[in-house]
C-alpha cells in the first residue's frame, strides 16, 4: 500500500464512528524505517495545511498570525501508536481506542 | 521510544540527490510493507519519477502527469513508476542522501538519460553525461 | 570565493532583475501620467524583495538548496505544482518581452525593424548561454546595468523643480485627469514590475551555485544591501524623467523610445546612446535571470539536477526546459503581438503570482529544526508577512483592474 | 470537490472572462459613450503629436541621434492613424455628425502632419522636418481645445 493512499484516509474507532483523517505518520529512521503510529487530525482544507506545513509539528515558528490560523488545528492533533491500529486498510484505518483516550500529537514526540 | 519523525517533514516531496550530491528527484510516494508476524509495518521502496507524482496529485493534471511520463518512458524499460530500496537511504537531514550512485539505480530518472543522450550531447560545448 | 565576483551577483540581480522591461515600460507610463505620486511604492517593493532575497539567500546558506526547492515540500505538490505553472506560464510572458526589449534597444540604435532583431537576439542568448562562464556573464550584465545610472544623471541635468517633485513624491493620490481605477492598476503593475520573484530565486540559486556557506552571511547580505536599492533609485529616476518631459505635454508613453527619450532631451546624444546600451543590458541581463530563474523553479520542483555549474549533459532536462522556453518565448515575440501590451500583461499575472511563491519561503524560513540560527528574526517575519499580506491585496486587485481600466489604457 | 462543483466552477470563469473580454472591446454605449471615446481618440492624437514635436526639438537641437529620431516618428505616426481609424470607425448618433466630421478632420490633419515627418525623415531630408514640426504645434493647441469640447 502507498503512503498517498494512506494520508487523508478516514480513521475510525472501534464502533465505526469517524474520530479523523491520517494527516502524517511517524517512523524509526534508524536502523529500518519502521512506523510507530500514525498522526490524525479533522477533515477540512486549513486542517491539512496546519499538518502539510509543519504547524502541527511544531516545525514552523512562522509569524504569529499564520500560528494563530493554525493553532487550534494544531492543538487538535491526535498520535495514535501502532499498538492501538486494528486496521491499516486503505479506505479507512481502525483505530482500538476512544479518540479522548489518544494522545495529543504534540506531547508524543 | 526511540526517537521517532514526521514522514511528511522528513521523506515525503523530500529532494533526493545520490552519494556525490548529484540530484536524482523527489521522493513523490513511499511504498509500506506489512511483515507477515502481524509487526508494525515499514516503508520498504521510495517511488520517485512523475508516474508517481501524478497519482499523487490526481485530478486532470495528475493524469496527465502520469500518462506524458509513461509515454516518455524509454522502450524497453520496465513499466510503472521508478522505484528503489528504502534501505539505499543513508541519511534525510538535510535532503534525502543515498548510499549509491545515480548510475547505480536502474530505471531512475530515465527522462534524464534518454534526453541527454537523445538532445543534449548533440549540441556542441555541452560535453558528455557521464563526465 | 573573490568578494568582488559576490558583488556582482548583488548587482546583476538588481540591475537585470529589479530593471527590466516591465520597468522601463511602467515605470515611464507612470512617470507620465502620474509624476512621482506612485513612486512610494518603490519603497514598498524594495523592502519586500530585499527582505525576502535575505530569507531566500539565508535558505540557501543553510541548507545549500534555493528556496523554492523546499517550498514544494513544505506545500505538497499540489500547491507547488499550480505555482509552478502559472510562474512558467508569466515567464514565458516575460522572456518574450525581456527578449522583445532586446531587440527594441537595437531598432533605438539602428532604425532597423526590431521583429528583424529578435532572432539576432536570440542568438546572442544562446551564445552567451552556452559559452559564456556564469561568472563573467555575471560581470558584464552587472557593470552594462550600470549604465542606466544616466537616467539618475538626467533628472539632475534637466534641472527640475525640487520642491514639486517633492510635493508630488508625497501625494499618494492620482492627478486631476486620472481614475483611481487606473491609479490603482499602475500601482498594481508597479509591484508586479519591480517585485518579479525570479530576483529572489535567482539570487538564492546563485548563492547555491557559488557554495556559500552560513559564514558567507555577510557578503549576501551586502549584496541585497547593494544591490536592491540601487533598482529602486533607478526605477523612481526613470518616473521622474518621463514626467519632467511628458506630463505638461500630455504625452502618454507607449513604446520603449518614449523611455529613452527624456534622456536625449537631458543628456543629448552620448546620454541617448548610453541609455540605449543600459536598456539593452537590463533587457538582455533579465532575459538570462527569467530563463534560468523559470528553468531552476522547474528542475527544483521535479528535484531534477539543475544548475549553470553543471555542464549541459548533466542537467539535460533543465536544460532542455530552458532551452523550450527560449525558443517558445522567440516565436512569440515574432509574432506581431505588441511586446508592450504583453509586458503590462506579464507585470500584471505576475502580480497575481506573488503570494504562491512568497509564502513557501517564508514558512520554510520559520523552520527552527530545519534552519537553526538562522531562522527568521522579528523583523523579517514582520516585513515578510506584511509584504505577503500586501500581495495577496494586490494579486486579488490585478485581474479585475486590468480589465476595468483595459490594461491603463482609458 | 464533487464533479458538479468542479463544472460549476469552470463554467463561472468561462462567463467572467467571456464578460471581462466583451467589456474591454465592445463600442461606445448610448450618447455619453461616444463623446467620451472621441475625446480619449483625441488625447491619444494629442499624444502623439506631441511626442513626435518633442523628438523633432530634440534632434533638431543636435540632441537626438537620427535613427532613435526616425522609430520615435514611425511609432507617433502608426499609433495616431490606428486610433483615428478606431474611432472613426463606431457608428455615431445623428446629433454627433457635425462633431463627428471637425474630428475626422484634425484627425487627418495630425495623421498627414506626422506622415510627412517620418517621410522626411525617411528620405534623409532632415532640413524640412522644422517646418513640418511648426504645423505640429498649432494642431496640438486645437486638438486640447476638442478633446475638451468632446469631453464637457
Amino acid at each position: 500500500m502507498r503512503i498517498s493512499e494512506l494520508l487523508d484516509a478516514p480513521v475510525v474507532d472501534p464502533a465505526e464512528r469517524q474520530i479523523g483523517v491520517v494527516r502524517d505518520l511517524r517512523v524509526t529512521p534508524r536502523p529500518r524505517f519502521q512506523v510507530t503510529g500514525l498522526t490524525i487530525g479533522q477533515p477540512g482544507w486549513l486542517d491539512r495545511a496546519a499538518h502539510a506545513w509543519g504547524f502541527a509539528e511544531g516545525r514552523a515558528a512562522a509569524p504569529w498570525p499564520l500560528r494563530k490560523l493554525t493553532q487550534r488545528a494544531a492543538r487538535r492533533a491526535r498520535f495514535a501508536p501502532v499498538a492501538l491500529i486494528g486496521s491499516w486498510g486503505p479506505e479507512r484505518v481502525v483505530v482500538t481506542a476512544g479518540f479522548t483516550s489518544l494522545q495529543p500529537l504534540d506531547e508524543s514526540s | 521510544m526511540t526517537e521517532h519523525v514526521s514522514v511528511r517533514m522528513t521523506l515525503l516531496d523530500a529532494q533526493i540527490v545520490d552519494r556525490d550530491r548529484l540530484p536524482i528527484g523527489r521522493v513523490d510516494d513511499l511504498e509500506l510493507f506489512f511483515p507477515p508476524d502481524g509487526g508494525p509495518p515499514q516503508i520498504a521502496r521510495v517511488l520517485t519519477g512523475s508516474q508517481a507524482l501524478g497519482k499523487r496529485i490526481g485530478g486532470v493534471i495528475g493524469r496527465w502527469l502520469t500518462s506524458m511520463s509513461a509515454r516518455l518512458r524509454r522502450p524497453g524499460s520496465r513499466a510503472g513508476p521508478s522505484t528503489f530500496d528504502a534501505g539505499l537511504i543513508a541519511d534525510t537531514k538535510p535532503m534525502v542522501r543515498l548510499r549509491v550512485q545515480a548510475d547505480e539505480l536502474e530505471g531512475i530518472a530515465g527522462l534524464e538519460r534518454w534526453l541527454a543522450s537523445r538532445l543534449v550531447e548533440r549540441l556542441p560545448g555541452t560535453g558528455h553525461a557521464d563526465k | 570565493m573573490n568578494r568582488a565576483f559576490a558583488f556582482t551577483l548583488g548587482t546583476l540581480s538588481a540591475i537585470g532583475g529589479f530593471i527590466d522591461i516591465g520597468d522601463l515600460v511602467a515605470d515611464a507610463q507612470v512617470g507620465a501620467r502620474f509624476g512621482l505620486r506612485l513612486a512610494w511604492v518603490s519603497l514598498f517593493t524594495v523592502a519586500g524583495i530585499m527582505c525576502f532575497s535575505e530569507m531566500a539567500g539565508r535558505v540557501a546558506l543553510k541548507t545549500q538548496r534555493p528556496a523554492l526547492a523546499l517550498a514544494r515540500s513544505r506545500l505538497g505538490p499540489r500547491f507547488g505544482l499550480f505555482g509552478l505553472i502559472g510562474s512558467l506560464l508569466v515567464t514565458a510572458l516575460l522572456v518574450m518581452a525581456e527578449l522583445a526589449g532586446v531587440a527594441l534597444a537595437f531598432q533605438l540604435a539602428t532604425s532597423v525593424h526590431y521583429l528583424l532583431w529578435v532572432p539576432v537576439a536570440l542568438a546572442l542568448v544562446l551564445l552567451v548561454v552556452w559559452k559564456l562562464p556564469f561568472e563573467v556573464m555575471e560581470r558584464v550584465y552587472g557593470l552594462l546595468g550600470l549604465a542606466m545610472l544616466v537616467f539618475v544623471v538626467a533628472v539632475w541635468q534637466l534641472d527640475p523643480d525640487w520642491s514639486q517633485l517633492w510635493s508630488s513624491a508625497t501625494t499618494p493620490a492620482p492627478t486631476g485627469r486620472e481614475t483611481w481605477a487606473t491609479y490603482l492598476f499602475f500601482l498594481v503593475a508597479l509591484v508586479g514590475a519591480q517585485m518579479t520573484p525570479y530576483e529572489m530565486f535567482f539570487f538564492s540559486s546563485g548563492a547555491v551555485d557559488h557554495r556559500w556557506r552560513p559564514k558567507d552571511i555577510k557578503v549576501m547580505r551586502a549584496n541585497v544591501i547593494v544591490g536592491f536599492p540601487l533598482g529602486g533609485i533607478l526605477a523612481v529616476a526613470i518616473q521622474a524623467v518621463a514626467f519632467l518631459v511628458f506630463f505638461e505635454a500630455g504625452v502618454r508613453v507607449e513604446h520603449l523610445s518614449q523611455t529613452a527619450l527624456p534622456v536625449a532631451v537631458a543628456l543629448g546624444k552620448i546620454g541617448l546612446v548610453v541609455a540605449i546600451v543600459g536598456i539593452f543590458a537590463a533587457t538582455f541581463g533579465a532575459t538570462l535571470e527569467t530563463l534560468f530563474a523559470s528553468s531552476y523553479d522547474t528542475a527544483q520542483y521535479f528535484g531534477w539536477s539543475y544548475g549553470k555549474v553543471q555542464p549541459p549533459a548533466r542537467a539535460a532536462r533543465f536544460t532542455t526546459v530552458m532551452l523550450a522556453l527560449l525558443f517558445a518565448a522567440a516565436a512569440l515575440a515574432l509574432t506581431t503581438l505588441d511586446p508592450i501590451t504583453v509586458t503590462i500583461v506579464a507585470v500584471v499575472c505576475s502580480a497575481s503570482l506573488l503570494p504562491f511563491l512568497f509564502l513557501p519561503v517564508l514558512l520554510v524560513a520559520n523552520d527552527r529544526e530545519l534552519m537553526g540560527e538562522l531562522a527568521n528574526g522579528r523583523l523579517s517575519n514582520a516585513v515578510g508577512f506584511a509584504t505577503v499580506t500586501v500581495s495577496v491585496i494586490v494579486a486579488a486587485l490585478a485581474f479585475p483592474l486590468l480589465i476595468l481600466t483595459k490594461g491603463g489604457t482609458v | 470537490m464533487s464533479r458538479v462543483a468542479r463544472f460549476a466552477g469552470a463554467a463561472l470563469t468561462v462567463v467572467i472572462a467571456g464578460a471581462a473580454i466583451w467589456y474591454v472591446s465592445a463600442p461606445p454605449k448610448g450618447s455619453d459613450g461616444y463623446r467620451e471615446r472621441m475625446a480619449d481618440a483625441t488625447r491619444t492624437l494629442r499624444s502623439q503629436v506631441q511626442s513626435a514635436r518633442i523628438w523633432a526639438a530634440t534632434f533638431a537641437g543636435g540632441d537626438a541621434t537620427s535613427a532613435a529620431t526616425l522609430v520615435g516618428f514611425e511609432e507617433a505616426e502608426r499609433d495616431a492613424s490606428s486610433a483615428a481609424s478606431q474611432f472613426e470607425s463606431y457608428e455615431p448618433a445623428r446629433r454627433y455628425l457635425p462633431l463627428r466630421s471637425r474630428f475626422v478632420a484634425l484627425a487627418a490633419d495630425a495623421t498627414g502632419a506626422l506622415a510627412d515627418l517620418r517621410i522626411a525623415a525617411e528620405l534623409d531630408a532632415w532640413g524640412r522636418v522644422p517646418e513640418v514640426a511648426g504645423r505640429l504645434d498649432n494642431l496640438a493647441a486645437s486638438l486640447e481645445r476638442f478633446e475638451r469640447r468632446a469631453r464637457r
